[in-house]
């Protein structure tokens, strides 16, 4: 594989760019391959390095029904944090946080991770309640949050309005100063060409239609729209289409899809420093590199696999933005999309085997899954490498669902993203 | 935004005056204090989550306030139908076969 | 006076009035009816901004919506400023203040211009391959400085003074276009009695029209035609039609987004007129005419300001009156452009080419061409255009080679065809398909009901425009319902038939990986660049997209889509319907999130709901905490105290004398019918069956997975009626939650609930003298201790009017809770008030009442608890019946990790330092010395300064809390560790002596 | 004894405004029950309240100052403007049903002219022509971010009800939807 840098930019810039090769290689797909991952986005991507790079087994496929990235890694608002509340959440997303600061060198792909902060709006009593409890959890597990006055919180974010007479005053903030962005693309990218690099067969257009098992009940391949592809271990990453693989397996799962919205404005001058976030008032919101705002909306209240949704959800969060931002009522909003996110009863993911021997699970990360894509894809490798959860992933396996031991971030925190 | 017929008001109206409520047909359990662990997890959680026709509950909250049932394709976001809670599930081949029908009149 | 460029006779503007604006500073004069564009371009001004990447000069490139270029900042005040303002689509207005974007230090000496001689290192996707080093770089070092060059125009720093209406609406038809076919359609429906809206983004109706003078309906000028239809459906009562106003949405189920700009083009600000209305229509039929995007021809330096679409040129000619320059070339792979020759030609302008890329244009405007006089070079292209600010010149060179031929231009005119409109059909979730034989998409299959009709979708000659948009109107008014008679018949010509067009890269373009030839203008994409994605493994048109960014620029790829797929397809060796087009998102152009959001702001933002009391308690000096939705008083400050100081009086007057509390807020539903004990029986974990008419007793609810959602205190007033409260942020969900039950699983029984939160005002009265407080206003109810213990209710009156009194208690005092109609909630509050002033009471807020219940260990659902905790967790257990064979929760209760050892636990804390009060959220360790990650136990739930304990209080949820009751555990904070004792959860009174006094 | 003291009522709101297009009043104070019964119980409630209960959605009946309007299948809001004791006289029918008082729950404005429909359509999506909600018509919809009961008293006049707490936001939005009515 060619190496990125400075200097190989400068080469190419002599000669009209007609040296670079392709990002990852374009193969026909292996009759049998020793795991397949099915779901070409950055969480499957990164499995597939991580299992060529730490677990020495590359002869693995991810197999994709569209494009690369296409799904929800090409379509969230780019946020990271690891400021969760319980100890489960707390491990992956920090793993994950830990890896995304060294994740550009590691694949040698810019990713832009950006920790230019994280700041979630406290509006009242209770809301200051939940963040203490996030920031002292975080503090004492070794992850950055912090208090902020509202005039603090303003000084970190300028055009902030810390009125008292605002309908929700702001009574403070917590500031994960690591919490930030990357560019969504090239996660997907970054990891598609480094594993390819490793031998890993990424292919496109290839939709899987049915999963295979012996009479023992085990895994041994899946059909797709280009044949039959054998493997003895398959692991689904696959967000909103989750459920819908886990039936070819006739395996049911605790999991609704449904639209989750998002915007950009037109591209403006910088203005906006860092990610502002108000569970409250329902927000989120960041200023690209391009100077495009970049805002989240809710989810919608129905299942749905249409990537698209109705206009009074983003109304809902754009009433927001307005009211903490009122000099944006002028900006103009550019375009507006969907994504599938497949949500469990307690906002929390699921990452473990499953009924079908050789056949694992990640799943249901919701609103969540970007900022844990190196984390989750590292962990996936794992347990696809040792047929067992690693240790932080240990407890977001299937059965909690049976024992009750859930991970409810939402109802510790009114609300997740 | 959706437009949904409720079968009370017998008009449709904006999905405003809704509150989706999940999946229709999902029985509590008449005995639920002696289910076991594994059928209490899918009373409770299991879901189908299809892609396709999906069979839903709705709250015309901010109208009647009648819970009520629907038949929805979760790809189009076409309702095929709406029916009043306690009625049966209409055959799915029925909804199905009249939803062709259509398509060919066209 | 009007502009140099502007001839006399020529268009259909009035030239006696004008208007004047300034840009960049300088005063310039424009007609009314000018778009800045136009009122730029009469006075020779053709520079009007720098592209995002290259810094390259750019001029006016449309005279429509689809503008990438000319984007500028506009303002009538400083704070009525709008950044990003497409200069073809704002009208001028007198007085208004034009600046150029992205340049600095001026429009025409651009320092950011040094970019495009670096522009070999800024290939498309570069920086995913640098800026990597060293670590942490990127955001520290690079990120800030290429932040810096971000963005377009500047954001608004202050508020938006302006304000913006919002209206839903019905119709039958909505047709979306008011040029020839829009028109038509509307006419036909409309006549047909439906009812329609039509709208249009232009100031006035016609769409095409507006350039386009060769054209005859029903007898008459089109536009004249066009204007005389519009009048025509204004008038009649069944048709609404908007202009200025953009069709930007198609959502589910026909539901359209419209957005009408009201005031951004008068020069008198009419401040009760909002500045911008948002439509919100739910339509049975839409009726799409969306038209048709004019193509650029893609060559080297085609983005010299100066060159502009065919159609651009003729609009500013034959309806703005101005001519773009004083010679004029033509560069075209369709037979259109010729009509801009033409148009020119005839108005006086040189004209000294049309070069035109096919060997064989169609025979009518050759024909015509020569009859004028214009030299016409088929199968030739130009190369190059010349000059930096502004084209000078144009190199032009037979295809496939051979020696080039300069012309001296100051304006050249390109086509490359003509791209149907297809937005609002793909937002629509329609599917598109290529049509080979014009190489075009168009509707393929639809998944709404709508229709689209004349240019969007591929319908080219008039005639069969028209009646393909009659049969439309017709046909969807009868589907919709429409029983009227008329049907309308019209006849329209055009002078020429058109043929022709190109999509890709022309000759111009090279093989070369250095030519800039621009697909997208404003991202500063080029033919070269698609290339280099392809090569780079970019496959996927939606990768090629993201790769290089074309078509994602906030014109959204209307004039750079169809060229980049060509251009792809090219590269990959594929047929364009196999490369596939992008999907086309909302909105078809920017709307400003005012318009979104319209009324709501400030007090429309939310409800802020306030208590029948609050006007008193605003008016004694309270402060208010939000509570959900509701203002709550939350203590009650006396000059010169601060919140500490207040609370700790409230506190201790409350125990000491007595308190009146405003409880209002607390969610009330009335439960009626034979079977509502059997009903609460289900839905609360207490046995409701015992408890008699008269008494009250508290409740827990639980959802079926067994975790504490709600609870309050139920009273029952007959047999069959309940007074069931909830908590405050709780009511609607407890609401809903009944309701689902009642409706879904227990729909046998004979019960219905009403809210009646808002129909009682309720004042707490509690201490050792509440009794006196109140005992002389209340008739017909002995509040002896023997007729009226702790927990009952009766119903009687108070001052006069009807009261629900309860005898209960959240502070461990003697206790009453006086509902009364709201009406009278002041009123009654005013006159336990002067009974209770003078004998040492206080009136408290919220704060207090958390002290007061914490130091009895009364836990607060949603603050003590989190939604994962059961009643066993939270000391409750005592309230769930063994013995009922059902309620909700009581499967999920059983379930292994709800019952298994070592759960958290609510307990209270007692810090070694009784002066010590922690911090609600901070968390306990057994072990402050261990590293991290640490070991958690639990967290803090409540803390207080308790002055009626003299010490601090606090409650906690703890990993095996009642078992370490006496244990020693650790809150390790940022500055200190804080050392405390586990305790049981009640500080005062513990035998609870005083709630029966 | 309490004879001593009586109070008197305060009204949520005493606002009034609107536009020429739209003119908003408040309501004066009426009594007010949420009615609840299943189908065979309406004839003895009919009696009783003297006026017919509707039984098809979307409809009112009248008698006097006295209305009852259909919210749901088994649901009625019947209002008494002379203020008459409607819980005394559902409770007179001796049949089965509930009734919770609610006449200081509910707040109504008035809201009337050329364009109450526009006023209205600021915020609420439902169809306000004529046809589609005829004059007595009456549903449960939604205003913005509040809860309504609108209920059609005259071609260019309608009755919106909201609960008390949320009337001052009812009234505000109701008011700018009266300024831009008339556009």
């Amino acid at each position: 594989m060619r190496k990125y840098s400075v200097f190989a930019v400068a080469r190419e810039a002599l000669r009209g760019h007609k040296g670079w090769g392709p990002h990852w290689a374009s193969p026909e797909p292996r009759k049998e391959y020793d795991a397949i991952i099915i779901g070409g986005g950055g969480h499957g991507l990164g499995a597939a390095y991580y299992l060529a790079k730490e677990h020495g087994i590359t002869n693995v496929a991810v197999l994709e029904k569209g494009w690369i990235g296409g799904g929800n890694t090409g379509r969230n608002t780019t946020i990271i944090r690891s400021n969760y509340l319980y100890e489960e959440s707390m491990d992956i997303y920090e793993h994950s946080l830990k890896l995304w600061e060294n994740l550009s060198h590691d694949l040698n792909y810019n990713v832009m991770y950006s920790p230019r902060g994280v700041m979630m709006l406290s509006h009242n009593i209770h809301d200051q309640q939940s963040f203490k409890r996030h920031i002292n959890a975080n503090r004492l597990y070794g992850i950055d949050n912090e208090w902020l006055t509202p005039e603090q919180a303003k000084a970190y974010c300028p055009p902030l309005d810390i009125a008292k007479t605002a309908r929700y005053p702001i009574n403070g903030a917590a500031l994960q100063r690591r919490g930030g962005t990357a560019r969504h693309d090239a996660v997907a990218w970054g990891y598609a060409r480094a594993a390819s690099d490793r031998g890993v067969h990424i292919i496109q257009n290839c939709e899987v239609t049915g999963i295979r098992r012996d009479e023992t009940g085990r895994v041994v391949g899946v059909d797709t729209n280009r044949g039959y592809i054998g493997a003895k271990k398959v692991g689904i990453s696959a967000a909103g289409h989750t459920s819908v693989l886990m039936q070819m397996a006739d395996v049911r799962v605790p999991l609704q899809s449904q639209p989750l919205q998002a915007l950009v404005s037109e591209p403006l001058k910088p203005i906006f420093p860092c990610v502002v976030m108000s569970n409250s008032v329902h927000a989120y919101i960041s200023q690209s590199d391009k100077g495009e705002f970049v805002i989240g909306a809710g989810t919608d209240q129905y299942n749905s696999y249409s990537q698209t949704g109705g206009l009074q959800i983003i109304t809902h969060t754009l009433d927001a933005i307005c009211e903490l931002f009122p000099m944006f009522r002028r900006v103009k909003m550019m375009r507006q999309w969907g994504g599938i996110v497949d949500v469990t009863q307690d906002r929390s993911p699921i990452q473990g085997v499953t009924p079908v021997p050789g056949l694992f699970l990640n799943a249901g990360w919701g609103t969540g899954g970007f900022k844990a894509t190196p984390g989750s894809a590292h962990l996936f490798a794992h347990l696809i490498a040792k047929g067992e959860p690693h240790r932080l992933a240990a407890g977001l396996t299937l059965e909690r669902f049976r024992t009750g031991r859930l991970i409810d971030e939402a109802a510790a925190a009114a609300v997740a993203h | 935004m959706l437009l949904i017929y409720c079968p009370y008001c017998e008009e449709e109206r904006s999905e405003l005056e809704f509150r989706g409520a999940g999946d229709a047909h999902i029985a509590r359990p008449e005995n639920i204090a002696d289910i076991t662990d594994e059928e209490f997890e899918e009373y409770f959680f299991l879901r189908q989550n299809p892609k396709g026709l999906i069979f839903e509950r709705w709250r015309h909250i901010h109208g009647c306030g009648r819970f009520f049932n629907a038949a929805r394709d979760t790809v189009s976001d076409r309702f095929y139908t709406t029916y009043k809670a306690g009625e049966p599930k209409p055959d799915v081949s029925d909804i199905l076969q009249s939803e062709q029908n259509k398509g060919a009149a066209k | 006076m009007m502009g140099a460029n502007r001839i006399p006779g020529v268009g259909r503007l009035t030239p006696a009035r004008t208007a004047r604006f300034t840009f960049d500073g300088r005063t310039l004069t424009a007609l009314e009816g000018d778009t800045v564009a136009s009122a730029l371009l009469a006075n020779g001004i053709h520079l009007v901004g720098r592209s995002f990447k290259y810094h390259r000069p750019r001029g006016i490139l449309s005279a429509g919506a689809e503008e990438p270029n000319a984007l500028l900042d506009v303002s009538r005040d400083a704070a009525r400023r709008q950044p990003n303002v497409r200069a073809t689509v704002q009208e001028v207005f007198d007085g208004m203040k034009v600046e150029s974007q992205n340049r600095w230090p001026s429009l025409a000496f651009d320092v950011g211009g040094f970019n495009d001689l670096l522009s070999p290192f800024f290939a498309a996707g570069f920086y995913y391959k640098t800026f990597m080093w060293p670590k942490a770089a990127w955001h520290a070092i690079y990120e800030p400085f290429i932040r810096r060059a971000a963005g377009l125009g500047v954001t608004p720093t202050e508020a938006d003074p302006d304000h913006y209406a919002s209206r839903y609406a019905h119709c039958d038809v909505l047709v979306i276009g008011a040029g020839v076919a829009g028109l038509s359609a509307a006419l036909a429906a409309a006549k047909a009695g439906a009812k329609v809206i039509i709208c249009d983004e232009q100031p006035e109706v016609g769409g095409a029209l507006r350039y386009e003078n060769g054209t005859t309906i029903d007898g008459k000028d089109g536009w004249d035609w066009a204007q005389d239809t519009a009048k025509a459906l204004a008038a009649m009562d069944n048709v609404t039609l908007l202009t200025r106003t953009t069709g930007f949405g198609y959502y589910n189920h026909n539901f359209v987004g419209l957005v009408e700009r009201v005031t951004d083009h008068l020069a008198a600000l009419d401040k009760s007129l909002p500045r911008e209305r948002l439509w919100q229509v739910r339509a049975k039929k839409v009726i799409l005419a969306n038209g048709q995007i004019e193509r650029h021809m893609v060559f080297a330096n085609n983005d010299r300001p100066g060159i502009m679409l065919a159609s651009a040129g003729r609009t500013y000619l034959n309806h703005f009156g101005v001519a773009v320059g004083s010679k004029v070339g033509v560069y075209t792979a369709h037979d259109s452009a010729y009509e801009a020759a033409f148009d020119l030609k005839r108005a006086g302008v040189s004209v000294p080419v049309i070069v035109d890329c096919r060997e064989n244009p169609g025979e009518a405007v050759l024909a015509e061409a020569r009859k004028l006089g214009i030299e016409v070079l088929t199968g030739h292209s130009v190369i190059k255009a010349g000059g930096k600010l502004r084209v000078n010149s144009i190199s032009v060179a037979r295809n496939g080679g051979g020696s080039a031929r300069k012309f001296a231009v100051d304006a050249l005119l390109v086509s490359a065809g003509w791209t149907p409109s297809v937005h609002l059909f793909s937002q629509s979730r329609g599917k598109v398909k290529f049509d080979a034989a014009t190489q075009r998409f168009l509707p393929g299959t639809y998944l709404q009901d709508c229709l689209s009709i004349g240019a969007c979708n591929g319908t080219d000659d008039l005639q069969a425009t028209i009646d393909e948009a009659l049969a439309a109107g017709e046909l969807t008014a009868r589907a919709a319902g429409a029983e009227g008679g008329a049907q309308v018949a019209l006849s329209g010509e055009n002078r020429f038939g058109w043929t022709g067009g190109m999509i890709g890269a022309a000759e111009g373009a090279g093989p070369d990986t250095t030519v800039k030839a621009f697909i997208d203008f404003q991202h500063d994409v080029c033919a070269k660049d698609i290339r280099l994605a392809v090569r780079e493994g970019m496959h996927s048109i939606e990768h090629i997209k993201r790769f290089t960014t074309n078509g994602m620029a906030s014109d959204q790829g209307k004039l750079s889509n169809m060229h980049g797929l060509a251009i792809a397809a090219e590269a990959l060796g594929k047929d364009i319907p196999q490369v596939g087009l992008t999907t086309f998102r909302q909105p078809y152009t920017p709307v400003t999130f005012g318009a979104i959001v319209n009324h709501s702001r400030g007090a429309l933002f939310d409800p802020a709901r306030k208590t029948p009391i609050h006007a008193w308690e605003e008016a004694h000096g309270a402060e208010f905490e939000d509570v959900g939705n509701w203002k709550r008083a939350w203590f009650y400050p006396r000059s010169g105290e601060d919140m500490h100081e207040a609370v700790a009086r409230e506190c201790k007057t409350v125990r000491d004398v007595a308190g009146v509390f405003d409880a209002s807020t607390l969610g009330k539903i009335e439960v009626v019918g034979p079977d509502a004990a059997q009903f609460l029986n289900l839905m609360y974990t207490n046995a409701w069956d015992n408890l008699k008419p008269g008494r009250c007793r508290y409740g827990i609810m639980l959802r079926d997975d067994g975790f504490v959602y709600d609870d309050g205190v139920v009273g029952r007033l007959a047999e069959d009626r309940f007074h069931v409260t909830t908590t405050t942020g709780g009511a609607p969900r407890v609401m809903n939650h009944m309701e689902d039950y009642l409706q879904t699983e227990f729909p046998h029984l004979k019960v219905w609930l009403t809210s009646t939160t808002e129909q009682w005002a309720v004042i707490a009265v509690q201490g050792p003298k509440a009794r006196e407080i109140i005992a002389p206003l209340v008739e017909g109810i002995d509040l002896s201790n023997e007729a009226f213990p702790h927990m009952s209710v009766a119903e009687g009156k108070i001052c006069g009017v009807p009261t629900r009194l309860f005898r209960m208690s959240f502070t461990g005092e003697l206790g009453f809770e006086v509902n009364v109609p709201a009406d009278y909630g002041q009123a009654v509050w005013e006159a336990i008030w002067a009974r209770a002033e003078p004998m040492g009471a206080c009136a408290y807020g919220t704060e207090t009442m958390h002290v007061l219940r914490a130091e009895k260990g009364y836990i607060i659902v949603g603050q003590d608890t989190d939604g994962t905790l059961t009643p066993d967790d939270a000391g409750l257990s005592w309230a769930v019946s063994k013995k009922k064979p059902d309620f909700v929760g009581i499967r999920g209760l059983k379930r292994p990790d709800l019952v298994k050892d070592g759960r958290k636990q609510l307990v209270g804390l007692l810090t070694k330092d009784p002066k010590v009060v922690l911090e609600e959220g901070a968390q306990i360790v057994a072990d402050p010395n261990q590293p991290k990650p640490m070991t958690m136990l639990g967290h803090v739930t409540s803390s207080y300064w308790s002055a009626n304990c003299g010490r601090s209080i606090a409650l906690a949820m703890v990993a095996g809390g009642r078992e370490r009751l006496g244990q020693t555990l650790y809150v390790p904070m940022t500055d200190r560790t804080i050392a405390v004792e586990v305790s049981d959860m009640v500080f005062f009174d513990k035998e609870g002596g005083r709630l029966h006094g | 004894m309490a004879d001593q003291v009586t109070v008197s009522r305060k009204a949520a709101l005493t606002a009034r405004g609107g536009s020429a297009e739209a003119i908003l009043t408040p309501a004066t104070a009426a009594t007010r029950i949420s009615l609840r019964a299943g189908a065979e119980a309406l004839p003895a409630l009919s009696a009783a309240l003297g006026v017919t209960l509707p039984t098809r959605p979307k409809t009112s009946a009248s008698s006097g100052q006295r209305h009852a309007l259909w919210i749901g299948p088994d649901e009625w809001l019947v209002f008494d403007e002379s203020e008459a004791d409607l819980m005394a006289a559902a409770a007179s029918s001796g049949t089965l049903h509930s009734a919770a008082d609610i006449s200081h729950r509910n707040v109504a404005v008035i809201v009337s002219g050329p364009g109450a429909n526009v006023a209205i359509n600021s915020g609420c999506p439902q169809d306000l022509s004529l046809a589609i909600f005829p004059v007595g018509g009456c549903s449960r919809t939604i205003l913005g971010k509040a809860e309504i009961i609108l209920f059609r008293t005259a071609e260019d006049q309608f009755r919106v009800e909201c609960w008390r707490s949320f009337s001052p936001f009812v009234f505000g939005l109701l008011s700018e939807g009266a300024a831009d009515a008339g556009y």
